[in-house]
């Protein structure tokens, strides 16, 4: 039966019990993002430290696919640089963009590679990456709000803040 | 409804026969389960009756209309003014040159908020517009940017616990300051049908016009804009057999005459230069440029083929399943159902929720066994907020719906209850 | 032109597999004449390969889309989004996500007029708007309604003699108080190609916004909209091959993002309250409602067919065509004709006068025989005033025009000087 | 041949040597039309004298048919009553809306009966129709200034000027 395809043990796990989920302070930016067809919404914050990602915190309501994906989300970036967070992102962004034909990295995605099946499903792509949009858009308000951006850290092409 | 008495009704005309009109209702998905098709209030299946209209004006007879002196041409604006006929004889429309078409009904919407910004009639600050907390976005956010232009100030009925529209703020809600009254027919969130003609005729007391969004009336149920005594009345095709591209707009006539254009470009104008520029009669001076013209070739057909069935025997058949489908929900437990429980002055599209499960995963769970509904806000999000949630499963019924879909609705919410760990029904 | 040359041209592709392509261009019409159509730049014809994707698209894949979590919302989101990308690559869009579908070009120059009516970019007295004498009343009219709503001034270039935009005047008309350039790329009426990547750059010199109508240029040549650097883009799907009730609006991506919302409703929101809402990103901001989904999925296959054979052939076939039937008339007594007399930065579209016969009789006399043109000013009043008549008969060809119906239409020119009595030519 | 189902001789005449054409003075009342697909135009001018029609005169650019049912208009109606003239009026636009199928009376119609052949192309009917239009509007108005409207004459429905 494919719908154990899209719902992973893995998702389930982090939907029933997601991790790092609470808005706490301190924190750079925080953004709200919509997934306008559904009305799922995230309000998301992102402290730094330098080019370190110290605390990434949120408060959703959605989808199993959107909680879940927020949760692993937090796993991936949180003590990690901007960099190693943005490689996770546009590894999951690929992913996400594959039509089920992705071969994801098991290194970089971790827990992430059990969404490989919702890629299968456009209608819940949007879903998966809800929360990745938001991470991306408050770690570039992040950045702007710092004085001296970090060195290494990948250049963050603009937030899709809507 | 016992068996027996569902049975009588869906007697009215034989669903298996109106399903072998539907070549899609054919097609197997995912895994080849057989199509449990029950989202035609987000859009219609449509018969071969309907298609072959369509094939048969590209392959033999298309051409531009109004412009042409050619045997084409003839033909092609014959099928066309032809269906705008069909059209208001199906609505009951006074006159034919009272039915606009446009592209769909939120601009048949949006082409009165946007008149109204201009011209005599044009709205100003102190002026009101009332709708309602259940509309559709399509009749929200045009009254929204209407108000913000012109200053006016949006004012909304409430809904009830029960999914009705609250009337008793009537009096201050519709007083002389108010312009417009714009209201939905049938809720696609609810299924409500709204009392349009007792409001109707108390925003006319007060000298307000009145603007209807038929959009989940006119495919379901015989309509008569004229017993309604409504002012303006859109809908939109893709959801009544026909094809996208294109909706209506029928407005009384002399509104239409006396109110400025909407967009300006070819077949909407009597003359031209480039100081200046008059404007052709109405119908024609709302529809700009080359009209959907195959589209409403096929509206028409559409028309021919609901009329065939009869309008009356259709909301027969929809009240059956919808009241079939309401009593079966009922017996689910953890489901709670948006709107009106019982299929009385209710519409075929039934939103519900389902305890610990969220519609998105309910939908997918649905979607695996083959049934397709809507998950979301439906572009309702104001009436969600009203009953705390922002999402709902939707499943929406059309003539073509047959009781043991219904059934497949049920067993696949059991299984998503299941899937997802929800409490099992003790009924099933 | 020579036969030995026009027989070269047309050998680019076989014209009689194309036509076979073309279901209708075997009716026979009038006491069973074959119809010659010369009337595509009023309307295309459809190859049978682009209304089987329509057909296939209903049957088995027709749903609503983006809202849809079930298999067929899927299929037609993917259809429709992929029709979006089509287009792009078509026209050479830097992104798909520029490229808006409206419902016809008529719309898309509206939209973008409107959105100038409102917001910070919104024009005000004292701005002015420069369009040209040989634009179609689509992309007049627009502006005559946004120059009267926000007091700004309508200014246009003149036409010379041979039916050349007058230039002569272009620093009087771009100077800093112009806020929009639009015109014509290529004129319905005079055939015309117009220099729009030097007046886009004289326009943007002085910070104005340059609004391109590529209604008759997209259909019949290959469209860069990044090399031509304009910031608007505006053209029709019935007269590419595609159907009606679509068109398309390229604007720049940062333009679209700035602008207002036109129409409001579902699909162009982000979130939506009683009280206020916000706007979904680009392109779906400016596509509220319902789209024309089948009609974007036809259009997209309309695309695949016209790249199929390749727009740059079709431009030289076309080019041969032109060359050919500007040759003809040219030795018809009485016939003269309006715009550039050789194939060179011309378009397909011909309009003639014939002395002492009406257009309009003129049509009559050529559909008597199956020819099909059209008469009248062709929603192009003001450049027909210019050449101080009221109307005129236009023939116009594309990818599956003959020289043997050029032959047609100049032997119905000598019937119909006959019938109503003009000199006969010496040269048939 | 078709071409002389609607290019009757009679048409041909009326459009080579139309009767009363040209602006003439004293008049009630001048209108002008046009038609919006082509830009056919008349201008067209009604002097009444109680319910009789003393004259009407006519400037007009247009097409065979249009030209030609101009002429055939001011033969049937000038030294006629309104009334006469509404009753023409409406057996030629019934005759002009019957497809090709109407039998039209001569007694009421003489000369205009030669219309019934252009009644199957309905993209010249608009042309027939277009100085018919224009009379009924200019009566309309004609009549609106006298003081004292003609007791026989029909009502004259709203006309029709866009
Ligand atoms: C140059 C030009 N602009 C605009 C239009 C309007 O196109 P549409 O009628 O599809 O809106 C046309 C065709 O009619 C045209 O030829
Ligand atoms: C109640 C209601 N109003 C308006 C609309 C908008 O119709 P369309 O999307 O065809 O413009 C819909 C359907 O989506 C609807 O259900």
């Amino acid at each position: 039966m494919q719908l154990e395809s899209m719902y992973q043990e893995i998702i389930l796990d982090h939907y029933r019990n997601p991790h790092h989920k609470g808005l706490r302070a301190p924190f750079d930016a925080e953004v709200h993002h919509v997934n306008p067809t559904c009305g799922d919404e995230i309000t998301l914050r992102v402290k730094l430290e330098g080019d370190k990602v110290v605390d990434v915190s949120y408060d959703s309501a959605g989808c199993s696919i959107s909680q879940a994906s927020a949760s692993v989300l937090t796993d991936l970036v949180i003590g990690h640089t901007v960099g190693e967070g943005i490689t996770a992102h546009d590894e999951f962004l690929s992913l996400m963009q594959s039509k089920g034909a992705g071969a994801p990295d098991e290194d970089v995605l971790e827990d992430a590679v059990a969404f490989a099946g919702v890629s299968k499903y456009p209608a819940r792509v949007k879903c998966a990456l809800l929360s990745w949009m938001a991470w991306k858009d408050a770690t570039a308000q992040a950045l702007g709000a710092q004085p001296a951006a970090s060195s290494d850290g990948a250049p963050i092409p603009e937030g899709t803040s809507q | 409804m016992s068996e027996a008495e569902l049975r009588d009704v869906l007697g009215v005309f034989d669903v298996e026969a109106v399903r072998k009109d539907f070549p899609i209702l054919d097609r197997l998905v995912r895994d080849a389960r057989p199509l449990v098709y029950l989202d035609s209030a987000n859009t219609s299946q449509k018969p071969r009756q309907v298609l072959d209209v369509l094939t048969d004006f590209y392959e033999r007879h298309n051409s531009n209309i109004h412009r042409a002196t050619h045997a084409l041409g003839e033909e092609a604006t014959e099928a066309y003014e032809g269906a705008r006929i069909k059209v208001a004889e199906f609505i009951s429309a006074p006159d034919a040159s009272e039915v606009v078409f446009t592209k769909n009904s939120s601009e048949a919407l949006n082409l009165v908020a946007n008149v109204l910004a201009w011209g005599p009639r044009g709205l100003a600050p102190g002026d009101e517009v009332v709708i309602t907390e259940m509309e559709h976005h399509s009749n929200i956010v045009p009254w929204q940017l209407l108000c913000e232009r012109t200053g006016a100030t949006l004012r909304w009925f409430g809904v009830t616990d029960e999914g009705r529209l609250d009337l008793s703020s009537v009096d201050d809600l519709v007083n002389e300051r108010t312009k417009v009254l714009s209201l939905v027919h049938v809720s696609n969130v609810l299924g409500t049908v709204n009392p349009v003609a007792e409001l109707a005729a108390r925003a006319h007391a007060v000298g307000a016009l009145v603007v209807v969004d038929g959009s989940q009336a006119v495919p379901h149920m015989p309509v008569d804009v004229a017993a309604l005594g409504v002012d303006f009345y859109a809908f939109t095709g893709h959801k009544m057999c026909g094809p996208t591209g294109i909706g209506v707009l029928w407005g009384r006539r002399e509104l239409l005459d006396e109110l400025p254009p909407f967009l300006g470009g070819g077949e909407m104008i009597e003359t031209v230069t480039m100081e200046k520029s008059s404007y052709a009669a109405v119908p024609h001076k709302y529809e700009a440029g080359t009209p959907p013209i195959a589209e409403a070739v096929m509206l028409g057909a559409a028309v021919d083929y609901l009329t065939g069935i009869g309008m009356a025997a259709i909301a027969n058949h929809e009240q059956a399943i919808t009241s079939y489908a309401l009593a079966r929900l009922d017996r689910v437990d953890g489901v709670r159902i948006l709107g009106p429980a019982e299929a009385f002055d209710r519409g075929g599209a039934i939103s519900f929720t389902v305890d610990g499960v969220h519609p998105h995963d309910v939908a997918q769970v649905l979607d695996s066994e083959g049934v397709a509904v809507r998950a979301g806000h439906h572009c309702g999000r104001p009436v969600h907020q009203r009953f705390g949630i922002s999402a709902s499963t939707r499943a929406s019924s059309y003539l073509y719906t047959t009781p043991a879909e219904i059934d497949a609705l049920i067993a696949g919410l059991e299984q998503a209850k299941e899937f997802f760990g929800g409490p099992p029904s003790h009924a099933a």
